[in-house]
Order: C-alpha cells, then structure tokens, then sequence
C-alpha cells in the first residue's frame, strides 16, 4: 500500500482552506489532477537556470533545454513502454492529440463510405473530431452499445467491425463510470487488422499502460491529469503507420527543405511538433513521471480501487443516492446523483463543506442522453485521497439531502 | 448550516426552484428563443408576446435545469409580465450586476424586489450562468426577428 | 529611458556561470525571451494555490482558475487593444494559431485558382500553413519581393493583389532583420478589403501594438517571446470574421449540443478552444504581459532600438563583419556573418565566452536561398540587455576572427 | 584561449574544414546519399564504390557546412577508403560514441586515430549533429538500394 500521508505532504495546495475554514477535500483529479511539489518548484526551477528555446541553438541554454525536452520524451516512452521515442509526439493535449490523428489518418485512409467505430460513452474530444472527418469525408460513425455498468457489448462492437471498418477509436477508461475497456474488444480489432485508437486521458493516471501489450495503435493522454502541468498532451503511434500520415501543422522545426515551391518534412517526431513546443510542460511532466513511477503505478491502482470500493460500498447504502455503474472493476470515478437535487446543488453545497466535485454534462451529452440525465454529480480519485475524506463526504451529502428536503 | 448556503438558497428561490411559475408555452406569442448552458447541459426555452405597445403581455418559460435556474427563470417571468420592454432591459442589467456582486450600483431594482433573492449568487460565482441563463434567453427572444 | 540594472534583478537566469565562469549574455530573446521573477513564482504560486480545471467546475478552485484564465484573456485583450475578449483565442504557439487561421480560412473562402500573397522573408511558421492550403485548394501562393534592408517592395507588393487575392500573411517585424512591415502594405490590402494577417511573433514584445490602428484581421504571437511561459500563443482574429469559420479542433469545451449524429458549437473564443486549455499558460502570459505594461512599450522599443544602433554601428565599423540589413529602421534583431567562418563556429566561440546567440537558418530557409547564405547568426536583443554586453560582444567576434585566422 | 574551443578545433580540424581531402563525387559510383541538417541546412553528398568483395573503394563527399561538419567528412572519407563495409559499420558505432563522450566504450578506435580528432565535440552536444552528418550520410548510402 500507498503511505499517504507522506504523499499528502508532497501537494500544497492540500493545505489550502476552503472559505477560509474548510479543508479542501479533492474529488476532482478525473478533470485534472493537483501537482506536487517536486513538478512545480523543478517547473520554477528549470526557468531559472536552464531555458531557451529548444532544437535550434547551439549556445549553453539551447543544450540544457533541448537535451530536457528529449529527456522527458524518453521517460514518456519508458512510462507506456513505447518502442521508440519517436512515437511519442509533444501536443497541446488529449484533444489535440485525437484531432491530429483524426485528421491525418482520415486524409490519407478514409473516403466515402467508409467506417468509423466509436463507442456511444464517449467524451465529447474523443466524438466530435470525427464527427469533423465525417462532414469531411463523408464516411459513418457506427457507435458501440455498453452496459449500465460501462462495459462495451462485446457482441454488439464485434458486429459493428467489417471491411469497411477503417479505425476504431474508443475510452480507455470512462470518465463517467470508471470502468476499464476489457482487452478483448481490442483484440477484436487486432485480429482485423483495424486500427484502433485508445482514449488514455483517464487511464494513464490509474494503470500501468503498456501500449504494446495492449494492443493499441494510438494512445492518448494530457499531462494535467496525470499530476504534470496544463498545456501538454502525448500522441503515442506506432512509427510505421506514423510515418505513412501526412503531415498535421506546418511550421518550423518540422522542415527539412524548403524552397517557395514546396517543403520536404522531417522525420518523427519532428514532423508532428511544428513551431516552438511547450519546452517546460514536457519537461515537468517528465518530473510528474518520475513522480508517480517512483510510488509506483500498480500500487496506485491499488490504493485507488480501494478507495473506489469504500466509496461505492457506502454510497450503495444511501437510498437517495442514485449510482452510475456499481460493478466492482470500477476505477477512481463514480458518477451519482442525489434524489431530486440537481448536481450542482449538490456541487455547491459540497464546495462550501470544502469537497470539490464535478457536477454536469461531463463532456458526455449523448451518454448523459443515453442514462437519461441533464447531468450528473462525479467524484474522482487521486493518489492524494483518503478513506477518511470519503466519510466527510458520505456526511456532506446526507446533509444536503437534509437541508434540500425541507 | 452555512450562511452562504442560506443566501443562496432562500425560501422563496426553494420554492420557485421546485414549483416554478409560469411554467410552458403561451399559446399566442410572437417573441421566444431557447437558451443552454453549455457547461452542464441545463436549457430553457422562453416565449412571451410583445404587443404593439412594446408590453409584455403573457410570457412562459419551460425546460430543465438546477434550482437556481428553474428560480431565477420562474421570478424573471413573474417580473416581467407586464412591463414595457424598454424597463424589463434596464432590469436585465441590473439583475446581472445583482448576481455578480456589483449590487451598489443598481439603477432600478432594490432590495425589496423578489429578485433581490438572487443575490446570494454573488458568493458562487460560476453560478452566475445558472441565474442568468433565463435573462440571456430572454435577450436574444428579443433580438430574434 | 528604463532601469536595465533593476530588470536585471528581475531575472534570476542572468546570474547563470556559463561553463563556470563566464557571466551569461543572452542574446537570443528572438528565440526566446527569459522570464522574469513575477512570471516564474506567479505560475509556481497559482499551482501551489488555484489550480484546477476551467470552465466545467463549480467548486472554488475551479472558479478561481476560470477567473484567472478569463482575465488573463482581458489583459492580452487590453494589451493589443482588440475591441473584445472574444477575439483572443488562446493557443499553444503562434504557428498553431497562423495553422488555424489557414485551414479554417481556407475551407471557407480559398478556392482552386485563388491566390495568397506572403513575401520571401517568412519564417516557415507563415510559410508552410499555406503551403498546405495550396496543396489542399489548389491555390496559387505570390511572393512579395524585399529589399536588402527587408522591407517589402510596395510596388512589386501592389502589384500582386487583385480580385483573386484572398488573404495576405506577412510578418510583422522580420526576424531575420529586425525591420518592421510599413503601415503603407497594410493599408493597400484594407483599400481593397483583402483580410491580412500580420506574424507579430516578432513585434509583441518590441512595439506597441494596437490591432485596430494597425489595420490587422489576424494578429498571431506566442506567450514565450514575450517574456511568459512556453506552451502559449495568441490568435487575434476580428469577431465577424472569426464568427464565420467552420470550427478547427473539436473537443470538450467548444460545444453547444452534441448528439451522436450531430453537433453545434459555442461562440467565440470557446469555438476555438477544444479541451483543456494551456491554463496556467494563459495566467503566467497575463503576469508577463502586467510586468512589461508596467515598464511601457514604448520605454522597451527606445531602449532597444538604441542598444540596435550601438551594436549595428559598431559592427559596422569591423570589415571582417557582413551584416544583413543596415538601415537605421532596425528593432532588436541583427543577423550577421564573420568573413569565411561558418555561423556554427562563432556560435559555439561565442557560447564560451558567455554569449548566446542564435546561428543557422531562423527558419527562413527561402529568404537564406535570396540572400545567398547557407546560415547567418543572429544576435536579438530584450529588455535586459545593455550596451556593455554588447562590447565584450564586439570583443568576443574579434578574438573569434583571430582564432580562425591563424 | 578557452581549451575546450582548442580541444574542438585542433589543427587537423582545421585543416580539413578549410581543405577537405577527396571532395567531389566519383566517377564510378554505386552507392550514394544526400544529407542535410535541417536545423542549420548544412548539406552533405557522398558517393563511394562498393565492389563485390564488400570493399570501399573510391569515395568522396561534397557539401557545405562548417568546419566540424566538413572535416569530419574529410576525414572519414580517408579513413573508410579501403575498408570493408563492416568493419566501417563498427567504426560508425565507435565515432558516434565517442563525439558523444562515451570515449571509453570504443570497440575498434583508439587515440592514435586520426577520428579522434573530433573528441573535442563531446563539450558541445549541439555540435554532435555536425560532426555525424556525414557519418548518418554514409549509413543512408549503405542501406539505399
Ligand atoms: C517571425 C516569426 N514567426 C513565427 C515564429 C514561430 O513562433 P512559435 O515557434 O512560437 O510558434 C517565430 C519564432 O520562431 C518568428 O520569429
Ligand atoms: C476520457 C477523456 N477523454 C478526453 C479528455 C480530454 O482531455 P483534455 O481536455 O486534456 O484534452 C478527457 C478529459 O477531459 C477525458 O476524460
């Protein structure tokens, strides 16, 4: 197990006092997680003493900062165990990192009539850059049933994948349910030969990602959720297909040659990071990597099931507690809502006893129309929680119930 | 119970929240337009009909939403039924100063006024678009031809 | 005229030992400015204190970050004078927002046969975009020709725009030369309604701009030439413009109503910001830009201009030295060559002694080709510098001459 | 004099940066291969003869860069004119090393040879690219069909 009390000590922001009164309890980390100290005073410190732009310079600080930047791009392949750092592309975030992918594969592998695989939980990054490559291309978007509980119908999405069938783009672990896409549906599109990209926004701060074990093409996450800093997302893609696409963004750093007649590209991943990059936002998230390595991603799942069941089992015997998905391989997320107390009621009343939640559509209109809800209530899990904040959770929201009943 | 709670959730706002008046569509109306907070999925759809002396006369709200919403919009149409367009203008703006805390420098509503149970917004700011969704609504039924 | 010696103080990369020993001298704020002290420990703070998610949360850390980021937005708003917060769409770099602005534009208004005008002297961040657009539509692209100062031949440019002529790019502030673009080319594209965008990559950080006099339908800059953090770009573009392009990235925040066959997006700047935006980014970009509005912009350019002067002047005075570009005009920037030493050389001889510059082709590999060099080096100066640095510069090339000649 | 620039630019180096040896290309060539440096645009061309016995025989470069990138040029062609292409593959390794510092790892060279000239790159990691252009060159050559 986890020892979290030391690794409360490590984010200050946990020390902050909500109206000047309350702890802060933090049930937000599925939105985006705190940092700890060592990503912000290494983030500070690195402006100090060692920025410049990077890859074009010759001087002293072009070298401290080029040779950082690539370093953190190492430690992000070793994190996911990409086979070569040049699979590993610097974006802005998750989105981007979807959208430069849907863009380019769409150009160079989808036309007219062909098909797209989504799933109907998808977030709303993960929906509408294809639903941009569909008004584009003209191709469909089949979408994939799952359960109550979250799970894909292993069924249904065989029954989607055909010849036509061009990528299949689907959660790695849903940011409503907290459940966890069973490896069978991806093996499903492997034993096709489909493409298949895997939304990692939530899982890469819950499980040991192996890209090659699981048998994805494309893999996707922010730095934000996973106690880096803001502005910095991760495009994982197999170097073969990677190499085939066209290029995303034109601009400098991307060019080998180039004459007003036309432009030669370089290689990965060169070719994906046009313009100045965020130097100090890959390189803190290289920090966060360390981070979380070093305590070690499987005892964070486990310290966050954990969590996650104590959570659930406790919220299971309030009758007034409408749950989203009960099944035990839940993972950081539970979704709920309070009988006849619209979440942010809820979220308001929870802030003012000092827990942050997350109340609404949670980028998830069609699943929120699919469950039948404007919106829900979302508590989420980070390495930093605690069971004892669950229980002034569990207290929080009887007393909610209380003062809107009367 | 915290007093900011207590602000924010008066009796009458409680009551407006859970049984909302003015509730639907009036049958006859020439001015309406459908409203949505893109943050959490909450909508409104307002109609209302303008008379030819710039009145508005019946005026209907309906949709889905959080108290604060469902309250604000069930006393914004309370207030408005009846009162010249020109006026119901100057009220929007001050409403929307009321919930972001610049209550000092109202020109036309005072503390007496059902809406003043808006005010505890002010201490909840990103429930500001919740108080104001029926108001911006209202706004742009007015700019719809 | 400002206090060098108090904003030195303010920036703690200054007392750098370059290898131990040299006192640093940084002369590549083209490449990218340091930052100074507020900047560095407001961002350090803000991650210590408000972080969380923008936009989607209730809870206090999420309005005070939304706050924040809003604000952030009114400041560069206020900062170029654009006439509202609407218009400022945060992005990751300047080149993602000139590559938004070309595709968007692009798919609206470019047709086959239609036609961009750029000059020769742009950087590939203004070049490539549009390459892909001529690839993508079909167009044509003209190129303006400049003189050996870099500034745009106005005949040849009027010359150039006709009915076909459907947006003009064209830097503002060369960073190769350092001249600034006459208002005259801006006013011949306003006389003939043809939309500009102007590359302030350049021009942010020296003069004081305001879009509206300037006559400008896009104005593009980054976070880091202007003494903020990496990882943050400006695109300015006019409301009745902007409000009638087709959407670039899709995403989590840009979204009205989403069902699984369509969707409809929010207004500005919502519409062009697709998931977690670079949040703290933004708020560190703010605390730059109070800190330079604080000394004044044009406190900034006249110390700059003068310390261009000393330098060009001196340098003039050395016939081992071609410079690129001499006339008075010159702002902050001064590309050069030492008589049969390849730029890499004085680069790395120069770094020994303390000096940062830039050397190779600043990514304008075509104005490289015009001027008939395989690289120059550059030396860009910022608020920092003063006219001693530049003086162990001088005596820095001479002994750099020396040391090749023998 | 700064000794790491000493270190960097030794005669030698000089030398073949300001007279590179065997410039040009051959007459009779089987393997060939541009390079290039995209973030200075320096730009190398080599061309050799690869004949049945595996053996290097004429080779030569042409190009434009600096000093390091030229001389390194220079003197590699000297050194592989001759050579067996696997040996030269073993001497790719070492020299990569050994301008990346790993000077003790070396399996073939050692500091009689003429390569080690460019050891004094080690100090200026962003000079590692100029000194293995021609080095990256030779291998797209070698695997160019
Ligand atoms: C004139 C000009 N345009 C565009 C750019 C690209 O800016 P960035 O790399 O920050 O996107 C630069 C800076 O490198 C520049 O100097
Ligand atoms: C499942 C999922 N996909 C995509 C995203 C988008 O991530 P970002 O906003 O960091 O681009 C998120 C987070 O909001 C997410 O939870």
């Amino acid at each position: 197990m986890i020892n979290t009390s030391k690794i409360r000590k490590d984010f200050p922001i946990l020390d902050k006092k909500i109206l000047n009164q309350k702890d802060l309890i933090y049930f937000d980390t599925a939105a985006s997680a705190q940092k700890p100290e060592l990503v912000i005073s290494e983030m500070d410190n690195f402006y100090r003493q060692n920025y410049s732009n990077v890859s074009r310079g010759i001087h002293t600080l072009s070298v401290e900062s080029t040779f950082a930047f690539e370093e953190a791009r190492v430690k992000v392949q070793k994190f996911i165990n990409a086979s070569s750092e040049k699979e590993i592309i610097f974006t802005k975030s998750a989105t981007e990192s979807i959208n430069l992918i849907a863009q380019t594969f769409a150009e160079k592998n989808i036309n007219e009539g062909d098909e797209i695989v989504l799933t109907t939980m998808e977030h709303h990054s993960n929906l509408i850059p294809w639903f941009l490559v569909r008004d584009k291309y003209k191709c469909t978007i089949k979408f994939a049933d799952i359960d109550k509980n979250g799970h894909i119908d292993k069924e249904h999405f065989a029954s989607l994948l055909n010849d036509k069938t061009k990528i299949v783009a689907i959660t790695h672990l849903s940011n409503v349910f907290g459940t966890e896409t069973n490896s069978e549906i991806l093996k499903l599109c492997n034993d096709r030969n489909i493409p298949v990209l895997l939304d990692g926004c939530q899982s890469a701060a819950h499980l040991d990602i192996d890209v090659q074990k699981l048998g994805c093409d494309f893999y996707v996450f922010s730095g934000h959720k996973l106690y880096g800093p803001s502005g910095i997302g991760i495009l994982y893609g197999k170097e073969e297909i990677l190499e085939q696409l066209p290029p995303y963004q034109g601009g400098g750093g991307m060019i080998a040659d180039v004459t007003l007649d036309s432009a030669t590209f370089t290689g990965l991943p060169a070719k994906y990071e046009a313009g100045t990059p965020p130097i100090v936002e890959a390189f803190g998230l290289g920090v966060a990597i360390d981070y979380v390595t070093e305590i070690g991603m499987n005892n964070i799942n486990n310290h966050e099931t954990e969590l996650t069941k104590t959570a659930l089992n406790e919220m299971m015997d309030l009758d007034f507690v409408e749950i989203y998905g009960t099944s035990s391989d839940k993972n950081s997320i539970i979704s709920f809502n309070l009988e006849n107390i619209h979440s942010h009621e809820v979220a308001s009343f929870l802030d003012v006893e000092g827990v942050a939640i997350r109340a609404g559509h949670h980028c998830c209109q069609p699943l929120m129309k699919k469950l039948n809800v404007n919106s829900t209530s979302r508590m989420s899990f980070g390495i930093y929680n605690t069971a004892d904040e669950i229980k002034v959770f569990i207290n929080a929201i009887k007393k909610c119930r209380d003062f809107f009943k009367k | 119970m915290n007093d900011l709670l207590k602000e924010l959730y008066q009796e009458i706002i409680l009551d407006h929240g859970q049984e909302p008046r003015n509730f639907g569509t009036c049958e006859n109306h020439n001015k309406s337009a459908d409203g949505h907070n893109p943050l959490c999925g909450d909508k409104v759809h307002l109609s209302f009909y303008l008379d030819e002396n710039d009145i508005i006369n019946d005026i209907k709200f309906s949709g889905e939403g959080c108290a604060i919403s469902i309250a604000s919009a069930s006393l914004m149409t309370e207030k408005l039924k009846g009162m010249k367009l020109s006026e119901a203008q100057s009220i929007f703006n001050d409403f929307t100063k009321l919930v972001k805390g610049d209550a000092d420098t109202l020109e036309i509503l005072n503390d007496e006024d059902s809406l003043y149970a808006l005010k505890g917004v002010e201490a909840f700011p990103m429930r500001v678009k919740c108080a104001t969704l029926a108001w911006h609504t209202f706004k742009s039924a007015v700019e719809n031809k």
